[in-house]
């Protein structure tokens, strides 16, 4: 196949494959920047996956499934905040605690709602799902190589959640560096006393920002079980929300570079997949999991090449207490 | 103090009775003060008195267990910052409280920015503070990143805060501490200002010349009560001394003639760059001999710091050598811990960033550096009676209160933290002592202490190198002035030569005598 | 708002995470009662599936040893200041180094074979470990990230030589051939049968006096040694640890060493005390489950070693319950333990204020 | 009284343990006699369950998968009066029966069915991790591709080298996306639940799939091909049954095409789209292979 049309789907494989990323890592910046560490996007992607796919399939509405999605990551968010915020609990462990809660609690009410084994079911029906949205006379243009294929496949041929998730970068950054409430998000992810001592509350603030990331990460985990896929299984998060994680140090907490840094994840499996059981020059066949491995390897590689040290949010981590 | 005032005016602040425990510590003794409308209040006491607590219990940063706070005669409840600021209280911290990644004119308008979008706020917020600029004398490249700022500007930025707030009453909690002389002199100029436009300002330190100078009107704080309030004009700098401690105080240091030995640390052409690449010492060469103080002057920024913390270690010099009992210690490459097996020991001026762990205990801070030291090891395992030992001892050695050697640190008033650190450096008995500000944040009482700690050190034959830029303690402790400007040694001066005058010259920049 | 409330010590260590933990169980046993079946007899075979026999103890145990070990790698990593979220992937590597050197020394017996295997597995943890560290001490690569993805580069080289290099010819399963019995981590029924004292056969075995024993070193390394004096600096305060002429790069390798060869000995209990083989994904999670044991023990040795006995009663009374009660699957399991990590780990102050107004009240006369 | 120990996947994985566990629910609606059953979580389960369920009196004890082998060996001798049927291995003990399939087999078929149904002449597959068991699926149905169309592409594809490969619908429908990019319009897959993800993908551009362990064409009628048919739920049946009937005899039991033990499916769900000429082909290589003339070769762990 030509490369130019290999290019073209290769790069629309990464948008795909880096659309849930993004909407975590941009909800883990929300989250992060106000200084609560967000080991819970698994969980909570995972929570919303479930809701959305449950909702959906129930109702026959993505659209109502998205709201399940959204108000399950919500409620799973406001449940860390509780623990973090108001109880000053760790807030790595309360991530955890709740990935794990959630991991076992899908399939159980799932087993309990749908008996499918803990999953749900398939979503076939008209509306149930995200689909790919054609562009006008998108059919038509690939016929002409360039640049049909690429309004086809690349600009157009996705689901809506992936037009979102694009939107969400600079809309993300406008809210962070030009709202009022970006300004005291990134303030109290810095210095929680100097924002406390300008009258404003600590707690309320990241409250809204803990429950932003909610928002996100269910927006993320409807995409995954509504749009990437037609339904919830047990784990279907696959590591994603911690890779996430990484896309956002990576990205230095920043909208940008974390879009950035979602794509190079993303474009590196996108690569990786076409790569397994291609002869290379000089190598050869490469065994898969060395291919496996290669987004992983790139990553460090670049981490330690190019990337300048992520200075994290000063405050994060760290429960805020007015008497130290 | 209670009886009805027929004085139409109430007064600005008024506390009743205000009381405060962390735990066993009374840290506030039911205090009833009040502050004039349109005057200055002094607010002194030992390390430990309780001035901050209290500070913070009027900004609502804390919680009172008892007591009342009235603004202008109206009983208030302040349970929060926003509720003083609401009253028109504002604060500058000891520690300033700026997000320092941020803008000046984003540290301004954070809390009030007028608006869901920032660009109003902003724009208001430039207008706004050019007008604060030119009331007041407040400049401040508002654009400019906080971190990138001295101390001074950092600290006119909360003093900005508070008065783009419209705070009617201002508390500054050791303002000076950090400040250059002229630094202060501004700070003193513009709190002038403030009190001309009818504000009133709370002003606590240590600095009694200060209290003398600017004030209308003091209290004194001692172990958590109020034990004096006085009008300033009628109070004398020994008198108010003395009320603060509890007993007669020197404000001189007294010190005999020194008698210098063999050089014991030289420098010899040493130039240290920053992280950018800029020369910040340029070519320094000179001697500490045994049993001589040199002091370090110069105005903030101009090389001192860099130069001290190279010649402990912290940083790696570009060039030069720097020679203690014979050794390179440049062209070795000793780390600070190696450094101080030789007998160089260093009080940094950052005690509480770099000097210690403020959430270990006292004791752990106490081998700070010297944790190594077989003094505090058996063979593998350290040596826990020692160090308590040793921890006790010091705490005895040098008032620190309160002396529990279990307590985190960070419960320990700024003046009893920095005590720790300067008996941690002072008892190793090092060959040389290198002190950055030695008496930043101590009270009075235990600035005289010190004095005396170093002077005895240099009578047992050490040298010692000390930078502040405090001009009374140079001229005070050091038998030998060396004078920094834009990185250079620009002269040196034996103590009998040196006046205020000829060092502030020096420090301008100017070499020769005569001047421009 | 106010600080935290002090509590008595007892209260503190004792009563406030038992009252935790009953709440953590409470909950649970709403969803217990959802699905349909007596919370309180479940509870009970919680319970009796953990420690109720001899045999439900062994294996409570045997998984604790696991925890054990991956639980102090991530503490010892955090008294540095440094999240490693890599245990896992050290623990793999690490039981890649024990189960090379069971595999070879085959025919040698237990007393040759086991201290080369401790002390490969400890190798091999520590330098998977090693590459992290030196990215985040010299070139300032954020570990996290890295020992994330080290993670993954660990699965993938191990699936590779499971499938390719070290499995036995001719067999479905991605394992190696059965180790010798020289290569046996002693079983503790065994040991308890030599002194004449009777105890079911389990997988409890000798690694976990070990982890006991890692637990202690690691408490004096970390409180009573200048080396981990110098690490608890560099992780609180780098300034203050350069200023002490402590090099915080060199206490980043340091501690991630440790904190790798610690992960390491997970497989002591887990190939050569319980599979015998090399096999594929052997960690099955111990090391995440180990950041939660570490910060849930307080990044202490003693909590550590509680915390991951109570997680090893967790996944013990979990599958005796899913065994013993069709309608709570393991999946049900999995949420129990969720919300035991919630509220022990992450909302030990829910009771706090409530307790210690309540022990006040008590004490005033 | 029979008892069954599933593998991580659980028995709910809508393919393997799925397969196991409709065979053990069937022998108790046909019996009314009740079985144990357990899905284990970690690798020191599957010993302590069986070693419990023997001490429970359980009369025979079927494991469901090739992970289960070293504990079957374990447990077996200690408890060498209780029955144990393994499946995907050998175990050689007196009281253990080993019951493979010939997965080769049936891939062969769904690999013919494959190339005869693409217009493009390329095929996929996607397998979950790069094991033993997958390996002989993928060879045996890129012989059978081979057989029908010796110009015919295979691209293979593999999901991961963690456990979350065999659960991970996502990155399954990224793989069939990329190799349906690349013009395979039949894939089929070996991935447990990330097959799922396959499929729906295939359904999605309007490709085939061919789904693998359980008969899947009712998942997506008219998109799913067919499926690679392993009836370990007839494995299990039987073993139940004649343990019943006493007629239950140790030593390995190998199940292929000529014993029914795997094959391709055929419903109304696919009825369309599986032609009658390729029914007639694909009963033909089926005899074929029955009777040896078709040689379908099988991975083998070197
Ligand atoms: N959060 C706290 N917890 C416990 N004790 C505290 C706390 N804050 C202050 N203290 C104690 O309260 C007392 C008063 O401290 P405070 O900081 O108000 O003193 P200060 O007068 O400001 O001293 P300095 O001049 O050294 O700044 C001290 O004994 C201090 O140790
Ligand atoms: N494994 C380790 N973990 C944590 N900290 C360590 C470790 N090894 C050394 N350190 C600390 O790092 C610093 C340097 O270590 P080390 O003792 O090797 O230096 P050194 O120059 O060889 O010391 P010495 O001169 O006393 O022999 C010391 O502060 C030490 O306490
Ligand atoms: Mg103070
Ligand atoms: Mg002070």
């Amino acid at each position: 196949m030509e490369t130019y049309t290999l290019i073209v789907l290769l790069l629309a494989a990464t948008i795909r494959v880096a659309t849930p990323l993004l909407l975590a890592a941009i909800a883990g910046m929300f989250s992060e920047r106000s200084g609560i560490i967000d080991l819970g996007l698994e969980g909570k992607m995972l929570g919303a996956a479930f809701a959305a796919a449950s909702v959906s399939a129930v109702t026959g509405s993505a659209w109502l499934g998205l709201g399940a999605g959204i108000l399950t990551a919500v409620a799973l968010a406001l449940l860390i905040g509780f623990a973090c915020i108001t109880h000053r609990g760790n807030q790595v462990v309360a991530g955890m605690a709740v990935t794990i809660m959630v991991s076992g609690l899908g399939p159980t009410l799932g087993l309990a709602w749908f008996n499918l084994g803990g999953q749900t079911p398939q979503l076939d029906g008209p509306g149930q799902r995200f689909t790919e949205l054609a562009w006008p006379w998108a059919e038509q243009a690939r016929a002409l190589p360039f640049p049909g294929l690429l309004y086809a496949e690349l600009l157009g041929g996705h689901n809506l959640i992936v037009y979102l998730a694009a939107a969400l970068v600079p809309f993300s950054a406008w809210v962070l560096y030009r709202t009022r409430f970006g300004l005291r998000l990134r303030a109290v992810g810095e210095n929680p006393h100097a924002v406390d001592t300008a009258g404003i509350s600590v707690n309320a603030l990241r409250y809204q920002a803990v429950a932003i990331s909610g928002v996100l990460c269910g927006v993320a985990g409807t995409y995954l079980s509504t749009a990437a896929s037609a339904g919830f299984v047990r784990d279907m998060t696959a590591g994603k929300g911690y890779l996430a994680l990484a896309a956002l140090i990576f990205g230095k907490w920043r909208p940008w570079p974390t879009l950035g840094a979602c794509l190079l994840f993303a474009f590196t499996d996108a690569l990786a997949t076409r790569l397994q059981g291609v002869a290379l020059p000089i190598v050869g066949v490469i065994p898969v999991q060395f291919i496996l491995a290669l987004p992983y390897v790139l990553t460090v590689l670049l981490l330690a090449g190019f990337v300048g040290k992520a200075v994290a949010p000063k405050a994060i981590g760290v429960p805020y207490a007015k008497e130290k | 103090m209670t009886a009805p005032s027929p004085d139409p005016a109430p007064p600005a602040l008024e506390l009743r009775g205000i009381d405060k425990r962390f735990g066993a510590v009374h840290a506030n003794r039911a205090i009833s003060f009040a502050v004039v409308g349109g005057s200055i209040h002094g607010l002194i006491g030992e390390n430990g008195a309780g001035k901050s607590t209290l500070m913070n219990i009027i900004y609502g940063f804390h919680r009172a267990d008892a007591g009342e706070i009235r603004v202008q005669g109206r009983p208030v409840e302040i349970h929060s910052p926003q509720q003083a600021i609401a009253a028109g209280i504002g604060m500058v911290h000891q520690h300033f409280m700026l997000v320092e990644n941020f803008t000046v004119l984003e540290n301004v308008v954070l809390g009030v920015e007028g608006g869901r979008l920032l660009a109003g706020g902003l724009a208001h917020a430039r207008a706004e503070l050019g007008r604060l600029a030119r009331d007041y004398g407040l400049e401040v490249p508002l654009d400019a990143v906080v971190s990138d700022l001295p101390v001074g500007l950092q600290q006119r930025v909360e003093i900005l805060k508070a008065l783009y707030r419209r705070a009617e009453i201002l508390i500054l909690d050791e303002p000076t501490a950090v400040l250059t002389p002229q630094e202060a002199d501004q700070l003193f100029r513009m709190l002038a200002r403030l009190r001309e436009q009818g504000k009133s300002v709370i002003l606590v330190t240590h600095k009694l010349r200060e209290i003398m100078a600017v004030t209308d009107h003091v209290t004194v704080m001692r172990q958590g009560a109020v034990v004096a309030e006085v009008a300033t004009r009628d109070t004398s700098l020994r008198g108010l001394a003395e009320k603060m401690v509890g007993r007669a105080v020197l404000l001189q240091v007294e010190k005999g003639p020194a008698r210098p030995g063999a050089p014991l640390l030289s420098v010899k052409d040493l130039e240290v760059r920053d992280g950018l690449g800029m020369a910040r010492v340029k070519g320094a060469t000179f001697d500490l001999l045994a049993g001589e103080i040199v002091g370090l002057a110069g105005v903030a920024g101009n090389g001192q710091s860099e130069l001290l913390e190279t010649l402990a270690g912290i940083r790696a010099p570009s060039r030069g050598e720097i020679r203690l009992q014979g050794r390179d210690l440049v062209r070795e490459g000793l780390d600070p811990r190696a450094r101080r097996r030789l007998g160089l020991a260093h009080v940094p001026e950052d005690r509480l960033h770099v000097g210690m762990v403020a959430r270990f205990p006292a004791q752990a801070n106490a081998i700070l550096g010297y944790h190594d030291s077989p003094a505090y090891n058996g063979g593998v395992l350290l040596d826990r009676g020692a160090i308590l030992a040793g921890c006790e001892q010091k705490m005895a050695a040098y008032d620190v209160r309160p002396p529990n050697p279990q307590l985190r640190l960070s419960a320990f008033s700024g003046g009893n933290q920095q005590k720790l650190v300067l008996a941690r450096e002072i008892d190793a008995d090092p060959r040389v002592l290198l002190i950055g500000q030695p008496t930043r944040g101590v009270d009075i009482g235990a600035i005289e202490f010190i004095h005396k700690k170093l002077v005895a050190l240099r009578d047992a034959g050490k040298a010692l190198l000390i930078v502040s830029v405090e001009l009374d303690e140079i001229l005070g402790l050091a038998d030998r002035i060396l004078v920094m400007n834009g990185g250079e040694i620009i002269g040196e001066l034996a103590r009998a030569e040196a006046t205020e005058e000829r060092i502030g010259l020096m420090m301008a920049g100017v070499k020769a005598e005569g001047g421009v | 708002m106010s600080a935290p409330a002090k509590l008595p010590r007892w209260a503190e260590l004792g009563l406030l995470p038992a009252i935790n933990l009953v709440a953590a169980l409470l909950l649970s046993g709403v969803v217990v009662r959802i699905l349909g079946e007596n919370p309180w007899s479940a509870f009970k075979l919680l319970a009796s599936g953990a420690f109720g026999s001899q045999d439900s103890i062994g294996y409570t145990l045997y998984y604790a040893t696991n925890f054990i070990f991956t639980g102090l790698a991530v503490a010892v990593a955090y008294h540095a200041g440094l999240f490693n979220i890599g245990a896992e992937g050290q623990a793999y590597i690490g039981g890649l180094g024990t189960g090379l050197v069971c595999l070879w020394l085959g025919a040698a017996p237990f007393w040759v074979v086991f201290p080369l295997a401790v002390l490969a597995g400890a190798v091999f943890g520590a330098a998977w470990a090693f590459i992290p560290a030196w990215l985040q001490a010299r070139r300032g690569s954020h570990i996290v990230i890295t020992t994330i993805m080290f993670n993954f580069i660990a699965s993938a080289l191990m699936t590779y030589l499971l499938v390719n290099v070290l499995i036995k010819p001719g067999q479905q399963s991605p394992e190696s051939r059965e180790f010798a019995p020289g290569a046996f981590m002693p079983p503790i029924h065994e040991l308890l049968g030599r002194v004449g004292i009777a105890f079911t056969a389990t997988p409890f075995n000798f690694a976990f006096v070990l982890a006991l024993v890692a637990a202690a070193l690691v408490w004096l390394f970390i409180w009573r040694t200048r080396w981990g004096y110098a690490l608890r600096v560099a992780g609180e305060n780098a300034a203050a640890a350069v200023y002490a002429g402590i090099s915080p790069p060199r206490i980043t390798i340091g501690a991630m060493l440790l904190s790798g060869a610690l992960a390491g000995g997970l497989g002591l209990n887990e190939l050569m005390g319980a599979q015998h083989r090399l096999l594929l994904d052997f960690p099955g999670g111990a090391g995440f489950v180990g950041i939660a044991v570490a910060l849930m023990g307080r990044n202490h040795p003693v909590g550590i070693v509680l915390a991951a006995v109570l997680f090893g009663a967790l996944y013990q009374g979990g599958s005796q319950l899913s065994f013993d009660m069709p309608k709570i699957n393991r999946d049900m399991v999995v949420v129990i333990q969720g919300l035991v990590i919630l509220l022990c780990g992450a909302m030990e102050n829910l009771f706090r204020g409530p307790l210690a107004a309540l022990l006040r009240r008590r004490d005033v006369p | 009284q029979p008892a069954i120990v599933y593998d991580f996947g659980g028995k709910n994985d809508r393919s393997f343990n799925q397969s196991a566990s409709e065979g053990a629910e069937r022998f108790k609606k046909d019996t009314g006699i009740a079985f144990r059953e357990f899905e284990v979580t970690n690798a020191a389960q599957r010993e302590q369950a069986m070693a419990q369920l023997a001490r429970r009196g359980a009369t025979i004890i079927v494991a469901v998968g090739f992970t289960q082998a070293s504990a079957v060996e374990k447990v077996a001798k200690e408890f060498p009066a209780v029955k144990f049927t393994i499946i995907d291995a050998v175990v050689d003990l007196p009281n253990v029966q080993s019951v493979n399939f010939r997965e080769q087999e049936s891939s062969f078929l769904c690999g013919m069915a494959a190339a005869m149904a693409s217009k493009t002449g390329k095929v996929g597959f996607v397998g979950g991790m790069d094991i033993p068991l997958i390996r002989k699926f993928a060879l045996g149905y890129t012989e059978g591709a081979k057989y029908v169309n010796p110009a015919v592409e295979v691209f293979q594809n593999m999901t991961g080298t963690t456990p979350a490969a065999w659960g991970d619908p996502t990155k399954g429908a990224e793989l069939a996306k990329s190799q349906i990019g690349r013009g395979a319009d039949v894939i089929f897959h070996a991935a447990g639940n990330t097959g799922g993800g396959v499929m729906q993908a295939a359904k999605d551009a309007g490709k085939l799939s061919i789904g693998c362990d359980s008969n899947q064409d009712y998942l997506h009628p008219g998109s799913v091909l067919t499926s690679a048919v392993k009836r370990v739920d007839v494995a299990v049946y039987k073993a139940f049954t004649d343990e019943k009937n006493g007629t239950w005899k140790p030593g390995p039991v190998v199940l292929g095409l000529a014993e029914d033990g795997v094959g391709y499916s055929l419903d109304e769900y696919n009825r369309k789209v599986i032609t009658p000429e390729m029914e007639a082909r694909l009963n033909q290589a089926r005899a074929n292979i029955i009777s040896g003339k078709i040689k379908v070769s099988e991975y083998k762990a070197q």
